[in-house]
């Protein structure tokens, strides 16, 4: 194996985003310096965006079970039991950087990535929603920005047939140069067929499947992990190109497989790719990994292992299969003029090893990886407490109807159809209630009676006025909208979107949303069973708005009841609760 | 002045199309073809009638419209 | 009725189309895969249905035009059989060369999902007998590639020979700018073959044939095939 | 042998996206911008060394697969 000179080592380790310390813990895992591989590995597995260094100690608050949640936080979606013998499955993920640097593509990429946590657990994706916040349309590339993201989304979804169903949108000066997407899916599956990505079985094949692996995003989940700055403009080379017809075969190809029982654990490879699948698959089920990099499709010529280890190329996925079976499902991926290769085994080593043309590239003790990874316990600092303003004193500025209009017409409130005229919110034959019709959308279960209400939900105003009160309110608003369309809500998902870590008063922000949050959750008996944490959401020093983004999936035994908002002329209109 | 710009997805950069496009004419029995690649071209008829001005003002639309610089590369011609 | 869906890599709307079938029949079709060069023995009806055949790379259509079952669809076209293809599998249709024109990006250059109305030109069809003439009908649309083009030879050719099945219309049934969102020469959304026994149409009506999801609007479609298959 | 297919919409057809980017230009503020037309461009690297048969073949696949001639026009160049 070829090591990194002690110097050079150090120098690389910072620029790849690992702290001092951070980097003294992997010379002494190792016991030696690091070759280039390795230490990418530890870069990625130890950044913010795959870790949760920062995160980790305050998601730990959130209440994640109930009667119903077959799987909560941990994989890489969350199960719950929606009865009829199936099981719904989502989560919410941001694609924040990669949209502001290329819009389109960063948006529908990041669609693509969460369908593929949704079908890696053996689910058809029904139905994406999203949660969306732009800086002030007039901001320097703002308008190419929404524009981009609009389309990005519509254009992955509509392709893959999964009908985009709801979402949210608001505008403020804090996103102009750190908008946020994130997006949510919601899938189907039997409830006794759910697949997981504990690897197991020793000298069990190691199989890739999906696209071929180019040099795209190398770097892309530490890049999710610092603050942008001007040179960002540097870091372009990075964007990953979205492929939704080839995640549609895939989508096809891996459900056909599922129906079988050849697969022993499955994973997709989001950020950080063949690194975060083969290091977590390996390391949740206690067993070794040595993969051979010269098997590995490729897309372009002279790639390294390191740069195979951690190319963010989309649409793959990696999965181990029962032994023997490799033909057979060979056989299926071919059907679908999808790539399909045995990388490698599992061992009883308990290590990662990464052998290219005949060298080793990586040797590294998985457990350590992960239980030595950092974690931090970031100073937090209040947000302070604003007044309560006395409504009685402030004097009306513009009159009831002109203050009306002046509502209607704001960026937060008004219409959103031109977006939505944009995403196909029908296909699959299953919509009750499309975007615009109801306070949460309603998809309905093929075949059956029952029905989901999904909605995305976040006020960042009231975050930022006080960060506990806004994180409960944003599981209300989520809870109230399922109920509004006669849903039982069941639970959430949800996307935390921060400043930098770093700063005390951004820690504290996120540490009294999660207590927020956590109170609603408690209080309505709506688990969070998935989520995601998106943090050094900064341009040049300046944070966003803290924006916990929540997603609530409800279910309704007879779709039939649910509810919309159109009023009928005959009907009387009738208000509920204080004013 | 006519000004072509071609606009090519950047080396490296992934092209689902081009990949598309070579698989069918695989499956339609056209042996014997290696990468395939697919871009846009934009034909502009410009009042400019200065070559060198023309060229360089079709540059500037590239860089600022026409092409998406982070994942496309461009070139203009003149006719 | 036998009918058979064709399920093209990248196909989405299938089961939709499955669902209004089945509705209309209580027959559930059968998927034919596009690497199969027959159909399956009996068919009567053969849809292509909605979606991104090959990503729609290229363009819409084209390469799926190309696949090896498109040889069995266009035989049994030529044996008189029915063949219906909405959206993507209109614009399959039209790159086949069994329907004249082309579908071109939608003049706004957006993805547009809503629904729209279309006025239904003639009732004398296997696709239209349970419609009125004249009538209109809403019906959910979502393409990016719905532009209706033709030379100017074929449009008058499509509208001396009433080949025009749908176009788009008000809610009132008036053919107007506005309500030909895609900007379809004179407001087509769907056409015949001069035989009558085929039809592509860029709308959804197999997304609109269930009051819980909004209305049976799009219903006459399917019931119009099932009696002229009955009846045949 | 590679060889270039440019595809482009036929006079008399539609162009909206042409349109489109010449109206855009013309709110960037560049001026004297005639007709905008947009179209495609294929790039293939064909195994095909003589000259005229790859250009016989490029012709085929741009009869067959890459231009819709009913809406669209090719040309095939070598290089
Ligand atoms: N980004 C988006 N994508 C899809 N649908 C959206 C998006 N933003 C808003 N919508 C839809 O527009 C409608 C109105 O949105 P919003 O004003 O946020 O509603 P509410 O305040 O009731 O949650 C809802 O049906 C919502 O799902």
């Amino acid at each position: 194996m070829q090591l990194l000179p002690a110097e050079r080592a150090a120098q690389l380790s910072a620029e790849f985003g690992l702290k001092q310390d951070e980097y003294a813990r992997v010379l002494s895992i190792l016991g030696r310096s690091p070759s280039l591989t390795e230490l990418g590995i530890f870069s990625v597995m130890w950044s913010e965006h795959c870790s949760y260094k920062s995160s980790r100690h305050w998601l730990k608050m959130l209440p994640t079970k109930a009667p119903w949640v077959i799987h909560g936080p941990g994989e890489n979606a969350g199960v719950i039991d929606i009865g009829d013998g199936l099981a719904a499955i989502f989560k919410m993920e941001s694609h924040n950087h990669p949209s502001f640097i290329e819009p389109y593509q960063g948006a529908a990429t990041g669609v693509g990535g969460i369908l593929r946590d949704v079908f890696t657990m053996g689910a058809r994706p029904i139905a994406n929603l999203n949660a969306l916040r732009f800086g002030s349309p007039d901001a320097p590339r703002m308008k190419r920005v929404i524009d981009g993201v609009v389309r990005g989304i519509g254009g992955y979804g509509n392709c893959v047939g999964v009908p985009t169903v709801g979402g949210e949108v608001n505008f403020h000066p804090a996103y102009n140069g750190n908008p946020l997407v994130n997006a949510m899916t919601v899938g189907i599956a039997p409830r006794d067929r759910i697949f997981l990505s504990a690897a197991a079985g020793l000298g069990n094949p190691v199989v890739y499947v999906g696209s071929k692996t180019g040099r795209d995003g190398i770097h892309g989940a530490t890049m999710a992990s610092t603050e942008f700055s001007a040179d960002s403009e540097e870091k372009r080379p990075t964007v990953q190109i979205g492929d939704p017809f080839t995640e549609k075969l895939l989508i096809e190809a891996c459900l056909e497989l599922m129906a079988t029982d050849m697969i022993v654990a499955i994973q997709d490879m989001g950020a950080a790719g063949l690194t975060s699948s083969s290091v977590e698959m390996a390391g949740k089920g206690g067993v070794g990994i040595e993969l051979v990099m010269d098997n590995v499709p490729q897309r372009e010529e002279g790639m390294t292992a390191y740069e195979m280890m951690l190319s963010e190329s989309q649409e793959r996925m990696l999965m181990i299969l029962k032994p023997g079976r490799e033909a057979e499902a060979e056989a299926i991926f071919q059907k679908w003029e999808l790539d399909f290769a045995v990388i490698g085994h599992l061992t009883d080593t308990g290590r990662i090893v990464i052998r290219h043309k005949g060298e080793i590239e990586a040797d590294i003790p998985l457990a350590p990886l992960e239980s030595e990874a950092p974690l931090y316990q970031r100073p937090t600092v209040e947000t302070p407490k604003q007044p309560v303003l006395d409504a009685a004193t402030i004097a009306d500025p513009l009159g009831a109807l002109p203050a009306l209009e002046k509502l209607l017409g704001s960026l937060d409130l008004c219409s959103r159809r031109w977006i939505w005229d944009q995403y196909d919110s029908t296909v699959g034959g299953q919509t009750v209630k499309r975007p615009g019709g109801a306070d949460a959308a309603v998809v309905k279960l093929e075949g059956l009676d029952r029905a989901l209400a999904m909605t995305t939900d976040c006020t960042p105003r009231y975050c930022q006025a006080d960060p506990e009160a806004g994180g409960a309110q944003a599981v209300a608003e989520a809870w109230r909208n399922l109920t509004a369309v006669g849903a039982l809500p069941l639970a959430i998902t949800d996307n935390m979107n921060f400043g930098n870590p770093e700063k005390p008063e951004i820690m504290g922000q996120f540490a009294a949303a999660v207590r927020g949050m956590a109170a609603a959750c408690l209080a309505l008996d709506f688990p969070v069973v998935s989520g995601n944490v998106s943090l050094y959401n900064e341009t040049q020093g300046r944070g966003i708005l803290p924006t916990p983004a929540i997603g609530g999936v409800g279910v309704l035994e007879d779709a039939r009841q649910a509810v919309g908002l159109a009023l009928r002329p005959e009907l009387d209109v009738v208000l509920v609760g204080e004013t | 002045m006519r000004a072509r710009v071609t606009i090519m997805p950047k080396t490296g950069v992934l092209d689902p199309q081009g990949k598309a496009i070579g698989h069918a004419l695989g499956s339609l029995g056209f042996a014997g073809v290696g990468e395939v690649r697919a871009g846009k071209v934009i034909e502009l008829e410009l009042s400019e009638a200065d070559p060198a001005k023309a060229r360089a003002v079709a540059e500037e639309m590239a860089r600022r419209l026409l092409a998406n610089t982070v994942i496309e590369s461009f070139k203009v011609e003149l006719a | 009725m036998k009918s058979a869906i064709i399920v093209f890599p990248g196909t989405n709307r299938e089961r939709d189309m499955a669902i209004a079938l089945e509705r209309a029949s209580g027959r559930k079709p059968a998927m034919v895969f596009h690497l199969q060069d027959a159909l399956p023995p009996g068919t009567d009806l053969v849809v292509l249905p909605g979606g991104f055949s090959h990503g729609d790379y290229l363009r819409c259509g084209a390469m799926a035009a190309q696949s090896p079952i498109m040889r069995a669809v266009r035989d049994f076209a030529e044996r008189g059989g029915l063949v219906l293809g909405v959206c993507n599998g209109f614009q399959i249709l039209t790159e086949a060369g069994l329907l004249p024109g082309a579908l071109l990006r939608n003049a706004t250059l957006r993805f547009l999902s809503m629904d729209c109305h279309m006025r239904v030109e003639r009732a004398d069809t296997p696709f239209t007998s349970h419609w009125q003439k004249g009538a209109v009908f809403r019906s959910p649309m979502a393409h990016g590639d719905g532009n209706y083009f033709c030379d100017d030879e074929t449009l008058a050719r499509l509208n001396g020979e009433g080949l025009v099945a749908f176009r788009y219309a008000t809610p009132e049934g008036s053919i107007t700018p506005a309500a030909n969102r895609n900007g379809a020469r004179d407001n087509i959304a769907g056409i015949l073959s001069p035989t009558l026994r085929i039809c592509g149409l860029m709308p959804h009506p197999e997304d609109l044939v269930d009051p819980l999801m909004g209305g049976t609007d799009g219903l006459p479609l399917f019931t119009s095939l099932l009696d002229s298959l009955a009846s045949a």
